[in-house]
């Protein structure tokens, strides 16, 4: 039985998962839920039936439970730990930070900590202030960590088997809208997307558009009507957070002089206000406007339909921003809007990228 | 035997909360109440028990499964259905959906979504009513998957130092979403007596047994409210619908065939109307009329969510401080001083 | 016994604390070791004999302990918390962000959290890399909490007051190395030091050096250096990360056309790099050179004397970038090292300022 | 009564923990040892009664007080030293001091400085051994403060779930820094019995006397390599210096007066010495002979660590990353990709 040439992300995932346990007796998998009915959005799909031991359901202590991947990772295992929400992880910080992220360095070198921290992001259906959180920028503050964030089914495979292979903690971030999205994705076991390398998704020369994770699919969006209208924008996806490509991503810069970052966290602190800044501080000559960012406000996500109508931002303030930039004009592109309710995946979304 | 007008107050509650989250398991399929939403139906024992036990000023806090708690300490069902269904007037300001509940009026302090996050918050609470003197209570309501966050052992043991007037109510379901207890305790432990190894005062109960439960929480609130520090209390109990919405979930196959089936036989209300009739007199008729009373109120209070306005959409960005109420920061830019 | 004009950085917040204990009944303190012998660096002195039950030790139980002060904040006290190191706290990061940050917002404005949080920073004398972290980039990356450096004693005295008083959660974050700094510091229990209100230091036209807590001491010198040497540095000290005075800042980088932040956290995600974004962004066309900023490496502090020799930036550091910035030659200050042992406060740090 | 060889095995730990922690608290005040130190001065007891019960394939981990644990691990003194002199050769290379030791070599995985941080990661060593089938234990040893934290009970609970091979010493010293244990734990509580109904063996013992620590000890490890599940061991004891640093700090006040004299009188080297007269047959020369051999090592390895050259300064920024061994990041700038 042939697998479709097409599969999903969340599929990418699990297929990432049977892999890279089958490839390595090293790799255990855990977290609340995960060979229960719903296999964490599909992604856990048969590795309890097939791994046996190796993969378990856990209590309800996050904390412990990272440091006991932490203990599992210097004692030798390859540990994939999974939340269903980025936001419960927040009771593990300690062992994030002051374990995982320091083992290494902190003694030395003597051993290092390959554990790999899968956190979904959530988003809509009034998921609310304390199931919606962005906080790629916190786990980028911290070094020591390396922080992944796919946008695509064939990255979040290949970024996912990369991620297992490092030797350090990786926190790895799957956005819940991204789970039933379609794409091509290379069936071999040897597949990888290696870490820290951005993808350059659609070339230009106008102005440099710097996304990652459920923003790319926005921004290709944005990127894909700007175009029409003759503004060549360059689309790059991070992929990686930290380590960041730097060097890809001044690039870029270099060649448009224009900057737009976007960012699903909010404002201040933010991985996009850290790019603005290295661009403004390297580049400053390189520059023909002002490097701009959009990301989400200083304010939690609320709940209800109607109060996240206009709550986040997509193609459209994105195409806005960028035509601004370059064409020094307003123009609103409201033939971007999706279509539907908004506090869903949309149709397009299934498509093929 | 619970004081006359007791019986009647856990009779209403029972109706109340089966009723409400009734009629929400009906419309939650029509998408006009999108938020993640945990149903207490099988689980309105334990509220309804205390609902007459719990005064106004004593103060309570709840998870995500708390419809039944807020309801039991007296909330508004118009405030919490308009803020299920993220209307204006709800009691969370449309914010908070309903996995975040409060009703401050009645000292509903607060429900919310992490699970144990309100455990020590609750224990605070009691910290504040010790440190003024005052008699009332706090009270906890947690479930059997909260206890096994750090936060829950940390929260006890300080109440128990500080002998605060804490009042743990654990509604043991056997699960924590799809997670029966095996993965997630020992075998064979048991909770309560962990609890009292810990260093306070534990019982348990059947939480289905509604009359058993207020006679049990009656004797130990009491008893607290003379000042004898913390208690906790587990009950068991049992959750009918999936974890999450309104749906059955048997076919999943999570939990041991004929298991549901064997709960609802022992389904809180039908065994409380059994046990007025037959210990405390009361004809069928009077339970009838009770009942035909509270569903009357629930469908008014729905009419009246349904026809409450959306909240002004500039309601996304108020209130992130506390002296911004009405002012809006704004939007996809940093924050701009006062 | 009148008391002296000038007292330490430690006293004036023992004083604020006194203070604010006696004049309402609303304020209690707690923290591990608050009654012990040390009382936390001599800053809650007197305090469990004056104001008995709302003043006590507690168990190792950071998360519970900050929930447990939510809880008492909204049931009508004004809890401030202690830690000896901000590294401890990470333990709680559940109930900060999940339950104080957000309450007052996600409950529709229904009860605020009075929280106030004394973290201290460690420094030197071998704190290594838990014991010595700068997360104030967390902490202002989280909508709803407010963030306070101060930098003196007048400040730490004024802006404690302020936070006890402010119905927000605030994480206040001393630098150890400021405890025994002396300075003036108004008597009267009525003195505040509003939030969100920077302090412009030194004025200037040539460049805008914007600084915080310990930072602040160590870009006096360089500006004073500067002076003499004809660069008119402006320093403004922040006193208040979030939310941030923008309009005094952005006004003076308007003035001088060029920027230096400082920042003693890792650069990802940094504060200053938020600063210098929002400046690139919004004052792009006033820039007359490219903005910059000054962090700690993203990298763990190492606990060795040696290994600590050169790692952190000082007065050397800061002058020699701003003459940079302004004069667009390198240069040197070998004067502004400082003396004696490099991993302690120094002599002139216990002096005027 | 330990066997032949033990006993010996034992009396040196004794020797070499005390004769260690004496020559760094002699030397402190020179200011070359610049950071924090936590001494065990008066805890040796523990340590050394398992010296010859651990094998180097058990795997331990330990806390900010952890040079006792360490050296009864096998770790070696010269690398210890050197780390907390801040020299080239340090076990952690100069980057963790005194609070952060590891010596991969004779399995004491590391000591970190929060408290409670390395409980979980002991019981994730556990995980690893039970995953790969071997019969070594996973040994966190942890102080009475550390289990005040909700990690603790989370690993405790982990480690009864998973049956792991986790043994946890806890050594009650009846101070948390300067805090007794009443603002800290229920007055007259035990923690080993409440572990016990956390769902795990527990035991319990003085740590001062290292003849019956070594006895009860030999059982409870026996009896956990043929896979028993985890175990936890309470045992009293008591720090004679001050919490951080090396000197006597009675005049504080903050123990009983006369509390630090009463237990030096149940000093554990002392104690074991005469045991081992009284019921082993040593003789005084014995006795003599072993310690001056002990003694003279120790002379040797810090002479050894005095002549250690500094490390280089860009260690500082090694080996942030795995792969980046050697290869500095820039100084003051963000991370530049590989
Ligand atoms: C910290 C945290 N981890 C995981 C979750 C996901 N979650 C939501 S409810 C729940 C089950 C909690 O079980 P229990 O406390 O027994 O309450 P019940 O749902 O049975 O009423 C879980 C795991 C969460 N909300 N918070
Ligand atoms: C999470 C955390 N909180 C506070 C501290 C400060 N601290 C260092 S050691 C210590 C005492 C711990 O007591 P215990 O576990 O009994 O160990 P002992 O020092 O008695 O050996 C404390 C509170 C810390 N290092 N980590
Ligand atoms: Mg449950
Ligand atoms: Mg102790």
């Amino acid at each position: 039985m042939k697998r479709p040439v097409e599969i999903t992300f969340a599929q990418a995932i699990n297929e990432g998962l049977h892999q890279a346990m089958a490839a390595s007796d090293e790799v255990i998998c855990y977290g609340l839920g995960i060979d229960d009915p719903k296999r964490i959005f599909g992604t856990t799909v048969d590795l309890k039936e097939r791994f046996g031991k190796r993969v378990f359901d856990m209590p309800l202590s996050e904390n412990a439970m990272t440091g006991i991947g932490v203990g599992a990772a210097i004692g030798g295992l390859r540990p994939v730990m999974v939340h269903q929400r980025l936001d419960f992880f927040l009771l593990a910080m300690d062992q994030l930070v002051n374990s995982a992220a320091k083992w290494h360095y902190m003694f030395g070198g003597k051993r290092s900590v390959p554990l790999t921290i899968r956190l979904i992001i959530g988003r809509g259906w009034g998921q609310g202030p304390t199931h919606s959180q962005n906080l790629q920028a916190w786990f980028a503050h911290i070094p020591g960590l390396k922080v992944v964030m796919p946008s695509s089914p064939a990255d979040a495979k290949g970024l996912l088997r990369a991620s297992i292979d490092d030797n350090n903690p990786v926190v790895f971030l799957e956005h819940r809208w991204l789970h039933q999205q379609m794409g091509e994705v290379p069936e071999s076991p040897d597949f990888r997307v290696p870490l820290s390398e951005c993808r350059v998704m659609e070339k230009g020369v106008d102005v440099t558009i710097v996304a990652s994770s459920y923003l790319t699919i926005e921004a290709l969006h944005a990127v894909r009507r700007l175009r029409e209208e003759g503004v060549q924008a360059e689309l790059i996806d991070l992929r990686t957070i930290k380590p960041l490509d730097w060097p890809t991503l001044l690039t870029s810069v270099k060649k448009t002089g224009r900057l737009l970052a976007l960012d699903s966290g909010a404002a201040f602190g933010s991985v996009a206000g850290t790019i603005v800044a290295r661009v403004a501080s390297d580049l400053f000559s390189h520059l023909r406007a002002a490097p701009l960012y959009l990301t989400m406000p200083d304010v939690p996500e609320p709940t209800a339909y109607e109060l996240t109508r206009e709550f986040y931002f997509g193609a459209p303030e994105i195409a806005a921003a960028a035509w601004k930039m370059v064409k020094g004009e307003e123009r609103s592109f409201p033939e971007l809007e999706r279509e539907g309710h908004h506090d869903v995946p949309g149709q397009w979304f299934a498509g093929p990228f | 035997m619970a004081e006359g007008s007791d019986t009647e107050k856990i009779m209403r509650a029972l109706y109340l909360i089966r009723g409400v989250e009734e009629g929400i398991a009906q419309r939650y399929p029509a998408g006009k109440m999108r938020c993640p939403v945990h149903f207490s139906i099988g689980q309105e024992g334990v509220s309804a028990a205390l609902a007459p036990l719990m005064r106004r000023d004593d103060l309570a806090v709840s998870s995500h499964r708390a419809h039944a708690h807020y309801m039991g300490k007296g909330g508004s069902v118009r405030a919490m259905l308009a803020e299920i269904y993220g209307r204006a007037g709800g009691c969370s300001g449309a914010r908070g959906g309903s996995m975040h509940l409060i009703d401050e009026s009645v000292g509903f302090k607060g429900s919310t979504a992490i699970v144990g996050n309100t455990i020590p918050i609750g224990v605070g609470l009691g910290l504040a009513l010790q440190q003024k003197g005052s008699d009332s209570l706090a009270i906890v309501f947690l479930g059997d998957g909260a206890i096994e966050e750090g936060v829950f052992y940390e929260s006890v043991n300080f109440a128990a130092v500080q002998r605060l007037p804490v009042l743990f109510i654990c509604e043991n379901n056997l699960y924590s979403v799809y997670s029966p207890l095996g993965p997630r305790q020992p075998a064979g432990r048991s909770i309560y007596k962990m609890v009292e190894a810990m260093g306070i005062k534990s019982v348990a109960g059947d939480g289905n047994d509604v009359a058993a439960t207020y006679k049990l929480m009656h004797a130990v609130i009491a008893e607290m409210r003379s000042g004898q520090g913390p208690v906790f209390a587990e009950f068991s109990t049992y959750r009918w619908l999936e974890h999450c919405g309104p749906a059955d979930d048997d076919h999943l196959g999570y939990r041991a065939q004929g298991e549901c089936a064997e709960w609802k036989k022992r389904a809180p209300v039908a065994r409380y109307e059994k046990y007025l009739r037959e210990n405390e007199g009361w004809s069928a008729a009077r339970l009838e009329a009770l009942r035909n009373e509270v569903l009357a109120d629930i469908a008014r209070d729905f009419a009246w969510v349904e026809a409450q306005p959306l909240p002004p959409r500039p309601d996304a960005y108020r209130e992130v401080y506390a002296e911004d109420a009405g002012k809006s920061v704004g939007q996809n830019t940093m924050e701009s001083a006062a």
